[in-house]
């Protein structure tokens, strides 16, 4: 080192007391401090996640009442229908659960919790969430070009997605693919940032079993990222190419193969559900320790089985092709595989169960997500068991049962477990509480009624109903009264969630200017985070923290408080 | 800083032995065998490879953990590649083939007069 | 289970329907078992005042058989699901019975087009019946059938068969399938393959010999049945 | 002005070092997608040997020679930069610019030739690969040179000269993907 820490710090507080006089535009718009762009990734997922949702809307009313006009939306054509379920899918995971869980929380509470005073590349950092932005008008843009949106779902399988004579959405699909590269190269350059800073910059004393297991968490999903994109990647040009300038990397009468793109798709689509799993689990570990003051139950055994999902994650891609075209014989390898992934993920939860025994269990609103979190992702767990297992996948394969199913683990990744950090980190992000009531109407209605929406679909989906269909009343025996009996009832649950969280969204705004101040450790937690005031000052530190212990040091016996900061000596 | 701690060896050496592997990776195709082909292109391409990331990039001298990440990135394109391979790489398999692949097999000598 | 939505009408449809309810059972059996021992532990150790939480490491033992005997459990469970599945797609997928008549079943957008064998009970002949969104097939026989796409992917799905086979372009896929029962039931196509996607239903007739053989007489072969086999010559 | 994180070294790597062989990590896995991708399809083609016939493999030889020299002056440059001679580390860091223009210009004059013979990136898939890997090769040299300049510039007045090896590592690391990519497009008939 050239300089000493302390002079560092010396350099670093005369800056500090110069950026006090910066402008709105310079602080807000573009800071290089990890915690305003970490509210500006969460803001935009939040943004992003109304239109996602809004498109919810539109398509679930179509299957409710086909053919009639959605009111905010009108007529649901079979065009509209195939771009807003294609951009439902790629809004919420893309723009919704990596944004939020992995930007916003990892660029808020890594340097926290590693004791640095920001990232260890600010300005890569800034320019990561820049073309983030980017990425995101990019794809809004797609919905308003001639033709409309991408409509070939998610997944974007050519040759559907590679010709326009079949898409028919010449622009959209081109629009789609880049920006999704876009927010690719995005998340790259932050997951880089993510993993150098908690590798290089950790406190002094801050040993690598004394990381909190959410840090670890969304670094181990960094990494998951940055190796399983490549290959996407290169697909990506490669469909670029043969959507613009006519090659034949996936077309069949040009030596091409369109399973060559499903390989590369969900060789990163499969590691992709881990990438944003991993965080949400990390969030839970840090609430439900809190709010039951616990030691977390073997915190090595979270580590090494984070570790085994992480590297069995790459090897179940083809579960999701075991009905495209693949040779029968791969099928056999890649269940076993899906079946041994199940194994470390039931001993994660296990154990988190196992954190609760003997417990002093508070309630709040945080602790209701992370618990909530649990109780749900455990049925998205076991519903993927069927799916993984190739016999019963014939059957249910893109069924609706696949659908309920991965929405059981979404929404527990995207919306339960980020509602569990938003409500537990709000007080150190905004310095103010929120209002527990409104909390916690906002939590029974989100969830209950979350129920309510899918637990119809896998009966939908046993009953053998398939996915992307604007109008079951083309096949006979889906147009059953009784199944769309359960279709309207999914689409009114749905209506039902989406009004809560207008109380979620009031308590939020309201509490940012009305909540209770909530001073330096509300939750009385013991990670680095809370041992500066709220909100955290630029350079998060008055004094850089050395670390003594790990972070779950609660009801620790012989000591009067049942919580140990991990900076106080003793 | 640590730049210094680390032994720099003979650079220039180093390219000289790099690029007689080069010269002979291009001679080797002349003598016709396919096996020495393949292995004065891909045996000796793996050996180059080795050198610059040994020596130019030192990859030696820093903690074990960078080589077994990049020996991580390569071995899980390796798993894509043997997971993959059994569908793209074939142009038939248990039941089925790519009829359009083998079509295209069929008439692929009359193609390449047309180049020549 | 499944039967009670949706008839089994082909020979491994009960074996498919039972490989599901020998997930449901035991995986049911896992997350009620989780469930509720999650929601005691919930319930049994809510904030008491004056009582300080208790302090596991989690390394202790006695405490942690608890996950680790419970996880090889569920390793075994995983053991019987597996030799289940395997054994499942193995004969309906990997291993294909004698056929006794070939069907060629071909997806464009958005159509299915069902080239039947004709009187002479073989394919690619001149007296084939190729008929757009109807298949029909004879109860007790056992149909290979070829699946083509012209276009873009699509998924022969036959749900009372328990079916389902991606159509890739570029490629012939046989699979197998025995109607076991009589009836009239849905196709569905279940990959998205473009705006009318919801539109490309398609209906399987499952008759009696006698009843197929009516139907048969009824029908004209196509003129040119050189022109749906799968060799089409490009231009 | 740096953040302390940025000082910090718990794994005994500079902080900079150690993103840069993330960025080479994850690079690996785009070329390695790309190229596996490549070699699938060129066994299972064996036709595609007429068309690789026609790629020149003296020109590919040489553009290997210069990326394999300037990977000699890059590396010279971070031995100067560790003795802390920021003017020679410059001047070197000038001649690996050079050569990645050489590399370029060569290819220019390579992809002229063919594509004015008729061999578009739509002719048959094997030029599809050819274009699209040099091609994405090419970005990551024009890439380098870019902040290879930027870096020459400061290490010429003494500063940031970290940076010289860290710009150093990158370009080994697109030499690499040269070394197999020549073999795979030129050499294998």
């Amino acid at each position: 080192m050239a300089e000493s820490v302390e002079t560092q710090a010396a350099h670093h507080e005369d800056a500090h007391g110069h950026h006090g006089e910066m402008s709105f535009v310079s602080k807000y718009v573009f800071s290089t401090d990890h915690k305003v762009i970490a509210m500006q990734y969460l803001f935009t997922g939040m943004a992003m996640a109304l239109i996602g949702g809004f498109m919810a809307y539109a398509f679930r009313m179509q299957l409710a009442f086909p053919g009639e006009a959605v009111p905010g939306y009108g007529i649901v054509s079979a065009a509209n229908y195939n771009a807003l379920v294609t951009n439902h899918g790629t809004i919420m995971i893309f723009w919704v659960a990596m944004p939020v869980l992995i930007a916003a929380f990892g660029n808020f509470l890594i340097p926290l919790m590693c004791g640095c005073d920001d990232m260890v590349f600010p300005k890569i950092n800034r320019l990561s969430y820049q073309i983030f932005l980017l990425s995101a008008v990019v794809l809004i843009s797609s919905f308003f070009v001639e033709g409309g949106g991408f409509g070939g779902a998610w997944t974007a399988y050519p040759p559907l997605s590679a010709k326009a004579e079949y898409s028919l959405t010449k622009l959209g699909s081109s629009i789609w693919l880049v920006a999704v590269a876009l927010e690719f190269i995005a998340f790259l350059l932050g997951g880089i940032n993510f993993v150098t800073t908690a590798m290089n910059s950790r406190a002094p004393g801050m040993k690598l079993y004394d990381i909190p297991i959410v840090v670890w968490m969304i670094v181990v999903a960094s990494i998951l990222f940055m190796v399983s994109v490549g290959p996407l990647i290169a697909g990506a040009f490669m469909l670029l190419f043969d959507q613009t300038l006519g090659t034949q990397f996936y077309d069949p009468d040009g030596a091409g193969d369109p399973l060559l793109w499903q390989h590369l798709f969900w060789f990163f689509g499969h590691p992709e559900v881990y990438v944003v799993l991993l965080p949400a689990l990390g969030i839970v570990a840090e609430v439900i320790t809190t709010f039951s003051r616990k030691k977390l139950f073997a915190y090595r055994t979270v580590l090494y089985t984070t570790f085994g999902t992480g590297v069995l994650s790459f090897t179940v891609w083809a579960h999701h092709q075991f009905v495209a075209g693949i040779d029968p014989r791969m099928a056999n390898i890649f269940t076993l595989t899906t079946l041994l992934i199940s194994v470390p993920i039931a001993e994660l939860c296990f154990v988190y169960i196992a954190t609760l025994f003997g417990g002093s269990i508070r309630l709040t609103t945080p602790m209701l997500w992370a618990l909530a979190f649990i109780a749900e992702f455990l049925i998205g767990g076991v519903t993927g068991i069927f799916l993984g297992a190739s016999g019963s996948d014939i059957y249910l394969h893109d069924t609706y049962f696949v659908l309920a199913h991965f929405h059981y683990t979404f929404y527990p990744i995207a919306i339960i477990g980020t509602f569990a950090g938003i409500t537990y980190w709000y007080p150190k992000m905004f310095g103010r509480m929120l209002n527990e009531t409104l909390g916690k109407i906002h939590f029974w209605g989100s969830v209950i009624s979350f129920n309510v929406i899918f637990i119809p679909l896998f009966v939908l989906g046993i009953a053998g109903q398939h996915r992307r269909i604007f109008d079951y009343r083309n096949f006979p025996e889906l147009a059953l009264p009784q199944y769309q009996d359960l279709r309207i009832l999914a689409t009114f649950a749905l209506l039902v969630m989406l009004a809560f969280q207008v109380v979620f969204l009031y308590n939020f705004f309201m509490s940012l200017f009305k909540g209770e101040k909530a001073g330096n450790n509300p939750w009385k937690a013991n990670t680095l985070e809370w041992t500066v005031p709220s909100p955290p000052p630029h350079g998060n530190f008055a004094e850089m923290p050395t670390v003594y212990r790990g972070p779950y040091e609660y009801s620790t016996p012989g000591r009067d408080e049942d919580y140990w900061p991990q900076n106080v000596p003793n | 800083m640590s730049e210094s701690e680390h032994h720099h060896p003979n650079y220039v050496k180093i390219w000289a032995i790099l690029v007689v592997l080069l010269v002979v990776s291009v001679l080797g195709p002349e003598l016709g065998i396919r096996s020495v082909t393949l292995f004065t292109a891909f045996g000796i391409a793996i050996i180059k490879a080795y050198m610059v990331a040994k020596n130019f990039m030192h990859v030696s001298v820093e903690p074990r953990f960078v080589t077994y990440l990049l020996m991580t990135a390569v071995l899980f394109v390796v798993l894509f590649f043997a997971g993959t391979a059994p569908d793209v790489m074939n142009a038939e398999g248990t039941n089925w083939e790519k009829s359009s692949w083998l079509a295209a097999e069929a008439s692929a000598p009359a193609e390449a007069e047309n180049h020549h | 289970m499944i039967e009670h939505f949706l008839p089994a009408a082909s020979s491994y449809a009960q074996d498919i329907d039972n490989l599901f309810t020998l997930i449901f059972t035991l995986v049911g059996f896992w997350l009620v078992l989780t469930e509720a021992v999650f929601i005691y532990l919930i319930v049994k150790f809510r904030k008491k005042d004056g009582q300080k939480a208790e302090y596991y490491t989690g390394e202790e033992k006695h405490l942690k058989r608890w996950i680790t005997v419970p996880h090889f459990l569920v390793l075994i469970c995983d053991i019987f699901i597996l030799v289940g599945a395997v054994n499942v797609w193995y004969n309906v997928k990997q291993q294909l019975p004698e056929a006794d008549e070939i069907v060629r079943v071909i997806g464009q957008q958005w159509a299915w087009t069902f080239v039947h064998a004709g009187p002479d009970g073989t394919i690619d002949t001149d007296d084939d019946i190729a008929i757009v969104d109807e298949l029909h097939v004879k109860v007790g026989t056992t149909y290979h059938f070829k699946l083509e796409a012209r276009d873009v992917l699509h998924s022969f799905s036959v749900p009372v068969f328990r079916l389902k086979q991606d159509a890739v372009p570029g490629r012939v896929i046989t699979g197998w399938f025995k109607p076991t029962k009589v009836g009239e039931h849905d196709v569905q196509c279940a990959e998205i393959c473009g705006i009318g996607h919801g539109l490309m239903a398609a209906r399987i007739f499952i008759e009696t010999p006698e009843e197929h053989a009516a139907w048969l007489a009824g029908q004209r072969p196509i003129a040119l049945a050189s022109a749906n086999t799968p060799q089409r010559v490009e231009d | 002005m740096r953040p302390i994180a940025n000082t910090r070294s718990v794994t005994g790597i500079p902080t900079g070092r150690l993103a840069v062989w993330w960025i080479i990590v994850s690079e690996i896995v785009i070329f390695g997608g790309l190229l596996g991708s490549y070699v699938m399809y060129r066994l299972a083609h064996d036709s595609w040997a007429n068309q690789a016939a026609h790629t020149n493999t003296m020109a590919g030889a040489f553009n290997t020679l210069v990326l394999l020299t300037s990977s000699l002056s890059a590396v010279l440059a971070h031995k100067a930069a560790s003795e802390g001679d920021g003017k020679k580390a410059a001047k070197l860091l000038g001649a690996t610019i050079c050569g990645g223009a050489v590399f370029l210009t060569v290819k220019a004059f390579e992809w002229t030739h063919e594509i004015s013979i008729g061999y578009t990136i739509t002719s048959n898939t094997f030029w599809s690969f050819y274009y699209t890997a040099a091609g994405l090769h090419g970005l990551h040299v024009i890439a380098g040179m870019i902040i290879m300049g930027i870096v020459a510039k400061d290490a010429a007045k003494g500063r940031e000269l970290h940076r010289v090896e860290l710009i150093g590592l990158y370009w080994h690391f697109v030499d690499l993907v040269w070394i197999f990519l020549f073999p795979l497009l030129y050499i294998a008939k």
